[in-house]
């Protein structure tokens, strides 16, 4: 019976691995991931088959419970939730792994008469569950703003407390594991590490949540590896590791993608902290705003329009504007592309969410690379709450925050028009050398209602 | 035992780096999202230790929301992935654009 | 045992897939006498069972000629793929050319 | 001790893996190659420090014996004949497979009282390995010229017989399986797989033979898994079974770049064979010839000559002469750069291994996608030796069996001139308009001894 286990088991990641390849591209991401999915049907299987298994009722209840409330709230979670959606995930994820810790602790009586390896990784995933349960908890709080995004910090106390918090937790780990077997030392040890899944995730900004995720997630993935090495279940370690590892890689890569680093991202600041840039040569510059109705004769006359859609889009939901403007401007034959920036808006992705939901046609949507070659021939570019992503201090200033990050090379069309309410910065927090280019204009207001109004007034003309 | 399963450790170490090496910006987050419904896996350990070890109340309490926030994970994980994921549904289309491979 | 053993062999099979996506062409040649000299692992298998279960005549035989086999294998294996590579040396220098990682 | 040993070949597999993704890049190669030498270091300490292990000297002398044939051997062979130095050495890989698997039958008695996977994995290690040890001599034998290297077949009868030969060894291993324990039995086992093995690389051009060497090369790594099955061992399992992937994924790269599929390949025929080619609109036209003296002209007054090298220039060995020929353009203020096709010649990197030898400058080597924007701007496009990679029947015509294969766009030069020493075809056995264009020129002879010419000429300027 146990080689069938072992042999589903064996079934059962080889279809997580071959699931997750197909996740990394996008013609094959769908199937990848109801690949990895049967795996997971089949490694659930295969544990029930477990000879003499009993408490069948409360197994039942507890799959149903978990069947009844991640099914809705999966199905009915909007498109821009999904990041904390994610987290929330994640964090019961975390907190279970947690949770078996304790019991594996209760069940064991201490670990007493167990080989080394028992205690240290069971012990090693309460750790990480709980905090990552929490720091879960804390990042969906944030994105769904019922706790507030900008960094909450107790300044420069914060190191030293989450030092401490970290110290305790492994203290409690030690005592245990040298034998002292009571319910105080893992409690203990999980309310610490609970402590500090908080303490690292309230000084970190809102816009860093998406790597922050993903770093809790790689964080789960350990902790369920070591779960299985505790539980001696190769399903477990397989499916774990593999997490843990691709998590720390995708981490990595969501982090580069926006220019920040994990250590400075974890340290918390900057992300929506307005940073004292050294905004250089501006100063004297002019900006030229511009009215609705010249933005619109600008761009019905035009032969093509890039749409440069950013963060602001996706504040005010213009999405559906922007296509029906984009509708209107087609109907009088001007050709409208829209460009879109990998770290556009707040998440890998935003973008695209956005616009697919407003049924923009895809092959309009066109990644950087592809689009930047034609700003040259574009007559009007229209920059829609967009601002980081379009700032050439990325290509000039070295100083800059930003320096070095691609951008799209807006200032190469041959006008410019940028919507947005102020002057303020964007995310990076720095000033934007191309709203005082001369090219360029600004139309100031809420996105959705300028488009709304030049849509109005392209019906007019 | 334990060696064994280091080595298998290891190993699914080696594959989740190899995996991970290329991918475009748009799939970040719904490969988060997919990797994170797998270790949703956890729920194995939450079935395994109450089906086979657990007594007392307490534990079997804390069992059924090990098993509860398991099954979250891993349902709602894949069901969030696959929404995320329709957005490069109507990919195929222009299929032909793309390089062989 | 066997199980554990099968495991890891799954495993290893998707490492050795998931490593070898996208190779420059120019690299096939040296990466396959890389692979070439990593099976000369063989050897292991003619030293264990020479140093442990071997009697008898024709058996040592057999198995002073796999070991010098495996040697060779692994020796000439690694060093011919050094020799190969020699060619990347100079590389470094026009490393700005090209694009990150 | 033995959990030493594990943990020791545990380090020695990662440093195989690590230092093999270091090897799938041009930068990170050298060292990724040292890495995995680093890790077989490993694996063959831990092996030795296996308790009671016996037969020392024995043990000695084959580690020694094999190190003061392999070392020579990989120090002195010439560049170009690498491939078939490679094939060698997985031969006698090979060769240790079925050596071992030979006395592990002969020490178990037949495999009595073993578990099943003993038998299995065991026998199947011996065939593979005896097939790949013969296999991998036909194909040194092929590429070293001691062997013809066209196809040699038995004609319709050959496909039957191989089939024949593999059922009598599987028979030889189901025999052994059931119990009989007759030491003819192996025997036969391993004649059959040998006669397979020759069988099966005989009726292959020797230009197929990297495709084919590479595919030796993942058998032997798929028995070293299976012996390791077989003993047990995990470094073995890890190392075979990663060569194993890797090795199929490899061969299947290299056929894909010289659009050749590996069943075409097994199957024999194609390489080394002109096939009948669709000629097509070829026929009346007429081929422009040249001497070395205006060759030399052309060239001189040229702003750009791009070099692309092929097979013939291998043939010829004129890699020095042309690295003198250009070092004398230079010297004249015209700019020369070197068209790499990835599958010129008769192996990956066959031009740059030549080109390097004659120290021509790394940054002339240009790639194929890169160069080939520049042709349009070059004035003279020198072809010596190459000749599929310049057909440009591979856009135009899709009944040409390198249809579809990416080349050298040599035609779009201003013009065009081609050293070989006949209008006979390449390695596809097909015609090249190119040689018919109007802008070309041919001038006829042994590439060196062209080369050398023109060499003069241009002193002579
Ligand atoms: N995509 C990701 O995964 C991700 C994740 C974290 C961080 N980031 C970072 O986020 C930035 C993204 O750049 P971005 O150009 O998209 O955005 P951005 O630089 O953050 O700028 C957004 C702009 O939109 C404007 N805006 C806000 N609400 C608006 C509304 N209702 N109507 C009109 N305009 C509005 C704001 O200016 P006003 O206030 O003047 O209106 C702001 O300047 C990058 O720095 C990136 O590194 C990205
Ligand atoms: N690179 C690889 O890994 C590999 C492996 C196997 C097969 N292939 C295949 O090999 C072909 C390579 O293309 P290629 O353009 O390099 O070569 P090619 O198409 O085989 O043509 C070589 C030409 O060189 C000429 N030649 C031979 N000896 C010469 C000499 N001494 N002096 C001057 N010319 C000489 C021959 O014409 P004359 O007889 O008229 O002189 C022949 O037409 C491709 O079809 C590729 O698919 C490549």
């Amino acid at each position: 019976m146990s080689n069938v286990i072992t042999l589903l088991y064996i079934i059962a990641f080889a279809l997580f691995i071959y699931g997750l390849m197909g996740l990394t591209g996008p013609r094959t991401a769908v199937r990848g991931n109801w690949i990895a999915a049967t795996g997971m049907g089949v490694a659930i299987i295969a544990t029930l088959l477990t000879p003499h298994l009993s408490n069948w009722l409360l197994i039942i209840l507890g799959v149903a419970l978990g069947t009844l409330v991640g099914i809705p709230s999966a199905r009915q979670v909007k498109m821009t939730a999904m990041p904390q959606m994610v987290a929330l995930f994640n964090g019961v994820g975390g907190g279970a792994v947690a949770l078996i810790a304790w019991v594996e602790f209760r069940d064991l009586h201490g670990y007493a008469g167990q080989p080394a390896y028992v205690p240290v990784t069971s012990l090693f995933a309460a750790i990480i569950g709980s905090l990552s349960f929490w720091g879960s908890l804390v990042a969906y709080g944030k994105l769904q703003e019922i706790l507030p995004g900008r960094p909450i910090s107790v300044g420069k106390y914060q190191q030293p407390l989450n030092f401490g918090l970290l110290a305790a937790a492994v203290a409690c780990a030690v005592a245990i594991g040298v034998g002292v077997d009571s319910q105080l030392l893992i409690i203990g040890l999980l309310v610490f590490a609970a402590a500090l899944g908080l303490m690292t995730v309230f000084p970190i900004g809102g816009a860093d949540m998406p790597v922050v995720i993903s770093l809790l997630n790689a964080c789960t993935g350990l902790s369920a590896a070591a779960t299985g090495l505790a539980l001696n279940n190769t399903a477990l370690i397989v499916a774990g590791m593999i997490v843990g590892a691709s998590g720390s890689i995708l981490t990595n890569l969501m982090a580069k993608a926006m220019n920040r680093s994990i250590p400075a991202i974890v340290a918390g600041g900057f992300g929506g902290v307005t940073v004292a840039a050294d905004s250089g040569s501006v100063g004297d510059k002019t900006v030229r705003q511009t009215s609705a109705a010249d933005a619109a004769i600008q761009m019905a006359y035009a032969n093509q329009v890039v749409v440069v859609p950013g963060y602001g889009m996706a504040v005010a939901q213009a999405q559906h504007a922007v296509r029906e403007m984009a509708s209107l401007l087609e109907s009088r034959g001007v050709e409208v592309k829209y460009a879109i920036h990998p770290v556009a808006g707040r998440m890998p992705g935003h973008m695209n969410v956005l616009l697919a939901e407003a049924d923009v046609p895809y092959e309009q949507l066109r990644e950087m690379d592809d689009i930047n070659g034609e700003f040259s021939r574009t007559d009007v570019a229209l920059v829609i709450g967009a601002n980081d992503v379009t700032n050439p201090a990325a290509h000039t200033n070295p100083g800059s925050p930003i320096y070095g990050m691609p951008i799209l090379n807006v200032d190469q069309a041959r006008s410019i028009i940028v919507l947005k309410r102020s002057m303020n910065s964007g995310f990076a927090g720095i000033e934007n050398e191309l709203f005082y280019d001369p090219k360029t204009t600004m139309l100031f207001g809420d996105a959705k209602s300028s488009v709304n109004t030049v849509s109005e007034e392209l019906k007019a003309l | 035992m334990f060696l064994a399963n280091l080595a298998i450790l290891v190993l699914a170490g080696f594959i989740g780096f190899a995996v991970i090496s290329k991918v475009p910006n748009t799939l970040h987050t719904p490969l988060m999202s997919g990797t994170n419904a797998i270790h949703g896996i956890v729920l194995l350990g939450g079935l395994i230790v109450l089906g086979t070890t657990a007594s007392g109340v307490l534990d079997k309490i804390l069992l059924v929301i090990a098993i509860t926030f398991g099954t979250i994970n891993v349902v709602g994980g894949f069901l969030v992935t696959d929404r995320m994921l329709g957005m490069f549904k109507k990919k195929p289309e222009q299929k032909g654009a793309s390089t062989d491979e």
